[in-house]
């Protein structure tokens, strides 16, 4: 068995002691426990397999990339993790069976994000959707809960079905179905052109719904009100990263970019998810839809990775630089991410604009965290968000993308506007004094908050030693 | 022999039947139906194309995933089935337009 | 000669310190008034003293410097100060009648409790004027003549509590600020063409460069045009004048100080300063004289009608400054200069008769309403008939020497035209001064004075009187500074015409006086007429039709910024555009599935679209 | 060092401002002094040894240069230097910190720690943009600066704060996102025309980029700095920000921060882009005049006060765009004499209208009139600055309009001719300012209680006064200390008038 499946492994291991420990007695802080104990043994795993893993099979690419973006996933995990008990306990429902789901979710990401062969994808994506069918529909009397379940089983299965389908028409042509022989130029011409077309355009369809990009969005706005929080927090970071890595695997090992048409379909839904995403949080009260719109756009920004061209002659469009851009953009965003969806959940009664009213003079640590939160999602400097799109934008000049530019810039303007208004909201004086009493601010609490400041303004004042980092990764 | 391309179209043609079924059709059921039909689509095309390129490289990647994409259709349908008992038993019906609580 | 350095430097000085004491100092009356007019008198006795040195050289020059301004590239500009027989001239008017002044006023004001603030600002004036008398380049003459500008807008609106007066003094500053603008656009004008801005090297150079090739004359006419525009401005000629009647607004020393004896001559000092650099622009130098005759018949026409007491003064200074510019115009620059000496003497001396006649009649203007104060107030009668006496350039006042020069000068120069119309102006100057002097002071008494005029008033009024009567010695200084023209080749019409119009033009105000046709209303179809002349040509009613209102209104349509409602326009299409797009999140699962299949068909159609195009 | 202690005094002290709310209420406001007056410190060495006389000119442009790695990958160092320049301006945005804080001394009562701490960080993220010279250090501080100052507006601010600090905030946002990019495209072309990668502006420019895409580099950094420095299509935020905003940060806003885009386009548009601005010079100078004219004529139909005094100070700063493009040795040093004289002239203004706010409670005209019975000092200094801001010889105002408008002749006459007129249209406004507040009948019955200014407001008031004073009639340090011809500006045609 080949050591990089190790944290997989230890994954399932877990999830089969919580099941074994649920048939004699339910306790929720052993499951707690014993989860969190897997995921730091995974990741300890991670880490140590991080320098010297350097094996493809079949199925698994297997290289420093892939295990740094699974080291990624766990720690974002890892963090979501650190609060589940806390929110668990508010929640009137059976709480083992969450980390039975939690697990399988981590342990499908993991499979997806280092899936070189469209079963092992499948497999990963199918383990991921299901599992988070039973996260959202979790809370059983919730209505929104049960109608996001299902919204979500719906689209995520005809998801599946038009990827399998693209997945079949290449496997027709090509005759294999691993990404790295997706060669365009062979001889044998099975099927007409445009076949080929269509089933790069099916997975697409496919993956956009998972990345929620412009055409396939409406579906997260709701997922994010109606699902429980933690669950839209794994679905705001864990699905969409391990999507973003297959698409971008898929696009550069297929070099699908040489189609031009590819180029446009890009380009077009990027320009349009960042525009479209933008202006729907404008006016948007409630505060998890804004995250919902506010990842739309981003998802737009990152699309621009995809638009690059890698050629090493010119200074920042190499091969690797591209990948850097990539992977700083995805540390920036989903550490922000988990930090925002770890602030909502210390604020329980809190679900729209008004709510927060006052917030900044009752409890200072939590808005200010917030505060420079949203500061780094709109990109101001001396932030991690900020780095990531000075990254983003040095790549797209190189290769002097203007209209993909003047885009993200007129967009992150309408962006800046409703992440201005969270923070005016928060300076705002309170309306009513209970709902903000009643927030108990713990000091496990404050010390996560630290923790996430830490990450995004210090990565964000000194990016050096995490830029280094992610160059030795990217070659 | 039958040309793959007729078999190609075959497939097509379901999948977009199941497609049609699944935009059209307001019962949920009727949905999980029209998606096991898409999804038996692509396991004849999958076939085909195993068989097509059997001669050529001996590999039976699409008998694999044709097990794989059954597993997936039956699990999915599982769970399915269960969010439409307990949806049957909060809603007393079926009809998944009158499911928007969850609006802009 | 340098020793004197010091001296001169401290002219313009004094009264700034005395200024600046005053203004941060709270000394009782008694020291303000002390403070004020010692500074002025001491700068007065240094001008004297100065006279004395140089009374038998006749072109002598002394030059003071306080420091470097500005010096970069090729710009460099110190703080000098330039005497010549010209400038001499000048500081002594300014302080002699300057210092009479501030001594009648430390009577005048004596009441008013904002003393401290009005010898401020009259200190303030003084130290700005000899700047701009003794700057050696434009710019610090520049610098004193928006000082100048200034300390008249301060005093004109120094009763502040009176809306009127406000609006008088703004429109002062701003109409000389249009001439000054016109002046600085002429001042670069020369700097990017001669290098310098010093002006004895102005003249020079402009010889040099301009002279040589007449072809760009245009340049040396176009400089010398914005020069006169700023001193047309500021010495309120023909387009710019309406600004000096509202100016009467101010206390009466005030308007006897700046809007009769020394402000308005800086127009005459400029351009006598460059009179070489005018020169060379003949065309120029005519439309001075044309502007001077128009504004000569303007002032006398305007001030044969009205009925308040300083505004026919005002008038008449504006007919009096025509006369200058006239003289400025024919080339006869020292006669202009010196009838500006002789002017501001009996100028002074009427507006301060009149503020005294104002002073005792508790503050009436309109002249119809005074009558017979012959016998009550004699030292006031007096004085107001030596100065009507000089202004209407009777034989052997100061007046009839300065002003016979001058129309001697314009005859030798050969403008015949502009002589009859000179001729008239003499005519009309009479006859109004006469008007004056009769309604005020003959006939039955209808007011009773209340008030005598104190000592220091009474003791201005004669000084001035004696100044109006033996002042009329011509400086030599200035025959040598600016050519004069020979004037023995008169004919006898030329040279008793003037000497005789005077005595006919007082004999018929006498006349019309006896018959009591002054007070009547004027016939019917006179009305329209005498309404027109009475507003000063109407120039108030052209002026606020064409610049005034159309500006109004052009601001008002704009009052919300037009650029800013483009920024709003975007604000609400994104505000609804986010309406268009949130109406698509209706939660219907069924059109999430049909987003899918829309993106299929969008990228599809796209794909096919391309390939038709091959 | 002393750079980086410069840098940092103000942000500590704005913390421990903060911090000290909790022990007593106005504990934080001697702190934000301290710090400020702490400032002083590294500078009174360099002043004291500053030759004040042109003749022994520093040989090198820099007076204090350090430089610490910090992003090695795209070499981007945290690079700070001083030049006359930045010293001028650095100084001008202490005493302006000092002068806010006098102004906000009695005027702020509730939340004052944080107050103090937002007020010292805008001036830490001014001093910084003065003092970055690596691009990539200058962008940071750019947009860095206007988070505290949102603040300020925001949460101290009047009736509609939040849309003015939304706006503010925006549209500067727009125009750094744009330098962003032209930033990036400026590295880029210049790491292939020379091969070298890097942010430093010393290296940069050494060799400056030419080609098409170099002129739309410039337009980008111009553009951002317009929007900065008000010009015209870009200026409607300047009037609500200013109304909208509590005195202080008007004050700050008005002296401080409009500077940062002159200071810009000094700095970094005209050394980097010789051939671009050559091009953009017309449509620049003519965008100035457009801006000194429509800001005068916004200026004199407002009724609101501090909505007049802004919109002169987009007209003003018209005439520094005319001068920072006029490409000529007067003119540029102008265009730095006037920022600093409406830097001091503007701010006083500020701070006497919102004495009379804090007095009487409203900035509408229509109500005011008639100070000078009841407030004879206060309106005294209103009557000096208003004049001041008309620009009367003697005071700074005039010397830089005049040097401007010298400079800027030589280029192109009539278009100084239309600039000129805008002289006489700053007397309008000014005239009006004056005559609407300070004179006139009283139109408000006067109680007793509202008092004259006290001898804090008084001080800070004559201060200023001196300072507009020597400004006008010594500004020759000034000259020298600004080392134009030090500057790579060689294009700039220095012999003027030269025709003999």
């Amino acid at each position: 068995m080949n050591v990089n499946y190790y944290p997989a492994f230890i994954l399932m291991c877990g999830a089969l002691m919580i099941l074994i420990q649920l048939c004699f007695k339910r306790s929720h802080i052993t499951s707690y426990l014993i989860s969190g104990l897997s995921l730091f043994l995974a990741l300890l795993t991670q880490l140590f397999l991080q320098n010297h893993a350097d094996t493809s099979d079949v199925l698994f690419v297997l290289n420093a990339q892939t295990s740094f973006v699974s080291l990624l996933l766990l720690m974002v995990v890892g963090l979501i993790w650190a609060q589940l008990y806390h929110w668990l306990k508010t929640i009137n429902e059976q709480k083992e069976e969450y980390y039975l789901l939690f697990l399988f979710t981590t342990i499908g990401g993991l499979i997806m994000v280092s899936s070189n062969h469209f079963a092992s994808f499948f497999l990963g994506l199918e383990l991921m959707s299901l599992s988070f069918i039973g996260l959202i529909a979790y809370c059983g009397p919730d209505q929104k809960a049960q109608e996001a379940g299902i919204k979500y089983l719906i689209l995520s299965a005809l998801a599946s079905a038009f990827i399998l389908m693209g997945a079949a028409i290449l496997y027709l042509q090509f005759g294999s179905l691993s990404f790295s022989n997706l060669m365009p130029n062979t001889s044998s011409q099975i099927l007409p052109p445009w076949a080929i077309i269509t089933a790069i355009i099916f997975i697409f369809t496919g993956l956009f719904f998972k990345l929620s990009l412009v055409p396939c969005h409406l579906w997260v706005a709701d997922l994010f009100e109606g699902a429980p929080l933690v669950t839209a927090a794994m679905l705001a970071t864990l699905s969409k990263l391990a999507a973003f890595i297959i698409l971008w695997r898929l696009v550069t090992l297929g070099h699908w970019q040489q189609y031009p048409i590819i180029i446009d379909i890009l380009s077009m839904v990027a320009i349009a998810s960042m525009f479209i995403g933008n202006f729907l949080g404008l006016l948007q009260k409630n505060l998890l839809r804004l995250m919902a719109y506010s990842s739309i756009a981003h998802f737009g920004y990152l699309l621009i990775v995809l638009l690059l061209i890698n050629n090493n002659a010119i200074e920042f469009s190499s091969q690797s630089f591209n990948t850097q851009t990539l992977f700083f953009y995805l540390v920036a965003y989903l550490f922000t991410l988990v930090g925002v969806f770890s602030i909502f959940m210390q604020l329980p009664k809190i679900k729209t604009l008004d709510d927060l009213a006052g917030l900044f003079w009752h409890h200072p640590v939590i808005a200010i965290t917030l505060m420079l939160l949203m500061l780094s999602l709109a990109g101001i400097p001396l932030t991690l968000g900020f780095m990531a799109k000075f990254y983003l934008v040095m790549a797209a000049v190189s290769q002097q993308l203007w209209l993909v530019l003047s885009a993200l810039v007129l967009s992150s303007i309408i962006g800046l506007f409703y992440y201005l208004r969270v923070i005016m909201a928060m300076l705002k004086t309170p309306a009513d004094e209970l709902k903000l009493k009643e927030i108990n601010s713990s000091g496990s609490s404050l010390s996560l908050n630290i923790l996430i400041l830490f990450l995004v303004i210090g990565f964000g004042v000194f990016p050096s030693s995490l830029s280094q980092f992610i160059q030795q990764i990217s070659g | 022999m039958i040309p793959i391309s007729w078999v190609f179209m075959l497939s097509l043609s379901l999948f977009v039947i199941g497609l049609f079924g699944v935009l059209a059709r307001r019962n949920l059921l009727f949905i999980l139906i029209s998606l096991e039909l898409m999804l038996n689509a692509v396991v004849i095309l999958f076939i085909a194309a195993s068989r097509y390129h059997s001669a050529s490289i001996a590999n039976s990647d699409g008998q694999i995933m044709y097990l794989l994409i059954l597993t997936l259709a039956a699990s999915e349908i599982a769970v399915g089935l269960s969010l439409v008992v307990h949806m049957y038993r909060q809603h007393h019906h079926l009809d998944i337009d009158k499911l928007n609580k969850l609006r802009d | 000669m340098t020793e004197y350095a010091s001296l001169l430097a401290l002219v313009p000085l004094l009264p700034l310190f005395s200024a600046l004491i005053l203004l941060f100092s709270k000394l009782p009356k008694l020291w303000i008034s002390i403070f004020a007019v010692g500074s002025v008198a001491s700068v007065a006795l240094i001008s004297l003293f100065f006279n004395v040195i140089f009374w038998q050289q006749s072109d002598f020059v002394l030059t003071a410097s306080l420091g470097t301004w500005i010096n970069i590239a090729q710009l460099k500009i110190n703080f000098g100060l330039y005497l010549d027989p010209l400038s001499l001239v000048m500081i002594t008017i300014v302080s002699g009648v300057g210092a009479l002044i501030h001594l009648y006023s430390t009577g005048f004001m004596y009441q008013d409790n904002d003393l401290k603030r009005y010898f401020t600002y009259l200190n303030l004036f003084v130290s700005a004027m000899l700047f701009l008398v003794l700057a050696d380049n434009l710019l610090l003459l520049y610098l004193g003549w928006e000082g100048v500008g200034l300390c008249s807008y301060l005093l004109i609106g120094f009763w502040y509590q009176d809306r009127k007066n406000n609006l008088a003094a703004n429109k002062a500053f701003l109409m000389t600020r249009i001439g000054d603008t016109a002046m600085a656009i002429g001042l670069f004008l020369l700097f990017t063409q001669l290098g310098t801005l010093d002006i004895q090297e102005i003249q020079i150079k402009a010889h040099a460069v301009w002279s040589l090739n007449n072809d760009n004359n245009t340049m040396a006419s176009l400089c010398c045009l914005l020069l006169l525009a700023g001193a047309v401005g500021k010495s309120a000629q023909l387009p710019l004048q309406n600004w000096l009647p509202d100016a009467m607004a101010g206390p009466t020393p005030v308007s006897a100080l700046i809007h009769a004896a020394t402000m308005v001559t800086a127009g005459i000092y400029l351009i006598a300063r460059n009179s070489q650099l005018f020169q060379l622009a003949p065309d120029v130098l005519y439309l001075v004289a044309l502007i001077g005759t128009f504004t000569l018949l303007l002032g006398a026409s305007a001030a044969m009608v009205q009925t308040d007491l300083k505004r026919i003064l005002a008038y008449s200074t504006i007919s009096q400054l025509g006369y200058m510019f006239l003289a400025l115009g024919v080339g006869a620059g020292a006669s202009a200069v010196f009838h500006l000496m002789t002017h501001a003497f009996f100028k002074a001396l009427l507006f301060l008769a009149a503020g005294a006649l104002i002073y005792s009649l508790h503050h009436e203007h309109n002249i119809f309403k005074m009558g017979g104060l012959l016998k009550k107030l004699p030292v006031v009668a007096v004085s107001f008939a030596i100065g009507c006496a000089a202004l209407a350039s009777l034989p052997f006042t100061a007046g009839f020497f300065s002003k016979e020069l001058i129309l001697a000068q314009v005859i030798a120069s050969g403008h015949s035209g502009l002589w009859w119309a000179a001729v008239l102006g003499a005519f009309i100057t009479a006859f109004y001064s006469a008007r004056l002097f009769f309604v005020v002071f003959l006939g039955q008494t209808q007011l009773s004075p209340n008030a005598r005029p104190t000592k220091s008033m009474s003791l201005a009024l004669v000084i001035l009187s004696v100044l109006s009567l033996f002042g009329g010695i011509h400086p030599e200084g200035l025959k040598s500074l600016m050519p004069q023209l020979d004037t023995d080749g008169l004919s006898t019409l030329q040279h008793w015409l003037p000497i005789i119009l005077p005595f006919i033009a007082i004999s018929l105000a006498w006349w019309l006086f006896k018959t009591k046709r002054f007070g009547k209303p004027v016939p019917a179809f006179m009305q329209g007429v005498h309404q027109l002349v009475k507003s000063g040509w109407a120039f108030d009613r052209l002026y606020q039709t064409i610049i005034v209102s159309p500006f109004n209104t052009l601001c008002q349509v704009n009052k919300d910024d037009f650029i800013d409602l483009f920024y709003r326009l975007i604000e609400k299409t994104s505000g609804r555009l986010h309406m268009v797009f949130s109406k698509f999140q209706n939660g219907q699962l069924r059109r999430y599935n049909a987003s899918l299949i829309l993106f299929c068909i969008l990228a599809f159609a796209w794909f096919i679209s391309g390939e038709l195009m091959l | 060092m002393t750079l980086f202690i410069l840098l940092l005094m103000p942000l500590l002290g704005g913390l421990l401002a903060w911090y000290s709310e909790r022990f007593d209420a106005d504990l934080p406001k001697k702190i934000a002094l301290l710090s400020l007056l702490l400032c002083w410190l590294p500078l009174i060495p360099l002043l004291s040894s500053m030759p004040f006389d042109a003749s022994s000119l520093p040989n090198s442009q820099w007076l204090i240069d350090e430089s610490y790695p910090w992003i090695p990958f795209f070499n981007i160092n945290a690079h700070l230097a001083l030049d006359g320049l930045s010293l001028l301006l650095i100084l001008l945005t202490l005493l302006m910190g000092l002068v806010a804080l006098s102004s906000a001394w009695h005027e702020i009562t509730k939340r004052t720690g944080l107050f103090y701490l937002n007020l010292l960080w805008t001036l830490a993220g001014v001093i910084g943009v003065f003092l970055a010279i690596d691009l990539f250090l200058f962008f940071v501080f750019w947009e860095v600066m206007l988070v505290p100052m949102y603040f300020l507006i925001s949460i101290w601010g009047y009736e509609q704060r939040h849309y003015a600090a939304v706006k503010f905030f925006i549209f500067t946002q727009a125009g750094g996102l744009l330098m962003l990019i032209s930033l990036c495209a400026l590295v880029g072309i210049h790491y292939q025309q020379t091969g070298i990668l890097t942010f430093d502006y010393l290296i940069l420019i050494q060799n400056p980029i030419s080609g098409d895409l170099a002129f739309w580099v410039a337009l980008g950094f111009t553009i951002a700095f317009l929007v900065k420095l008000p010009a015209l299509p870009f200026h409607s935020w300047l009037a609500d920000a200013h109304t909208q905003a509590p005195t202080a940060a008007s004050v700050i806003l008005a002296a401080v921060l409009l500077k940062t885009g002159g200071y810009g386009i000094i700095r970094f548009v005209l050394p980097l882009f010789p051939q671009a601005s050559i091009q953009l010079a017309p449509f620049m100078m003519l965008l100035g005049v457009i801006g000194i004219i429509y800001g005068a004529m916004m200026a004199f139909v407002q009724t609101d006060l501090k909505r007049l005094v802004a919109y002169s100070s987009v007209s003003h700063m018209g005439f520094v765009l005319l001068g920072c493009f006029a490409l000529n040795i007067y003119a540029l040093q102008g265009a730095i004499m006037q920022m600093l004289a409406h830097g001091i002239s503007t701010s006083a203004l500020f701070v006497l209208v919102g004495m009379i706010q804090h007095r009487y409670h409203t900035r509408d005209l229509n109500k005011l009139g008639g100070l000078w019975l009841n407030l004879p000092k206060l309106s005294a200094f209103g009557l000096f600055f208003g004049i001041a801001s008309l620009g009367m010889p003697g005071l700074g105002n005039f010397v830089a309009e005049f040097l401007i408008l010298v400079g800027s002749f030589e280029q192109y006459p009539i278009l100084t001719i239309f600039a000129a007129s805008g002289l006489i249209l700053a007397a309008v406004y000014s005239l009006l300012l004056i005559y609407k507040t300070f004179f006139g009948p009283i139109k408000r019955p006067h109680d007793s209680k509202i008092t004259d200014t006290n001898t804090k407001e008084w001080c800070t008031l004559i201060s200023m006064c001196f300072i507009l004073i020597y400004l006008g009639l010594h500004p020759q340090p000034f000259f020298d200390l600004v080392p134009i011809t030090l500057m790579k500006l060689n294009f700039i045609a220095a012999d003027i008038g030269a025709l003999l």
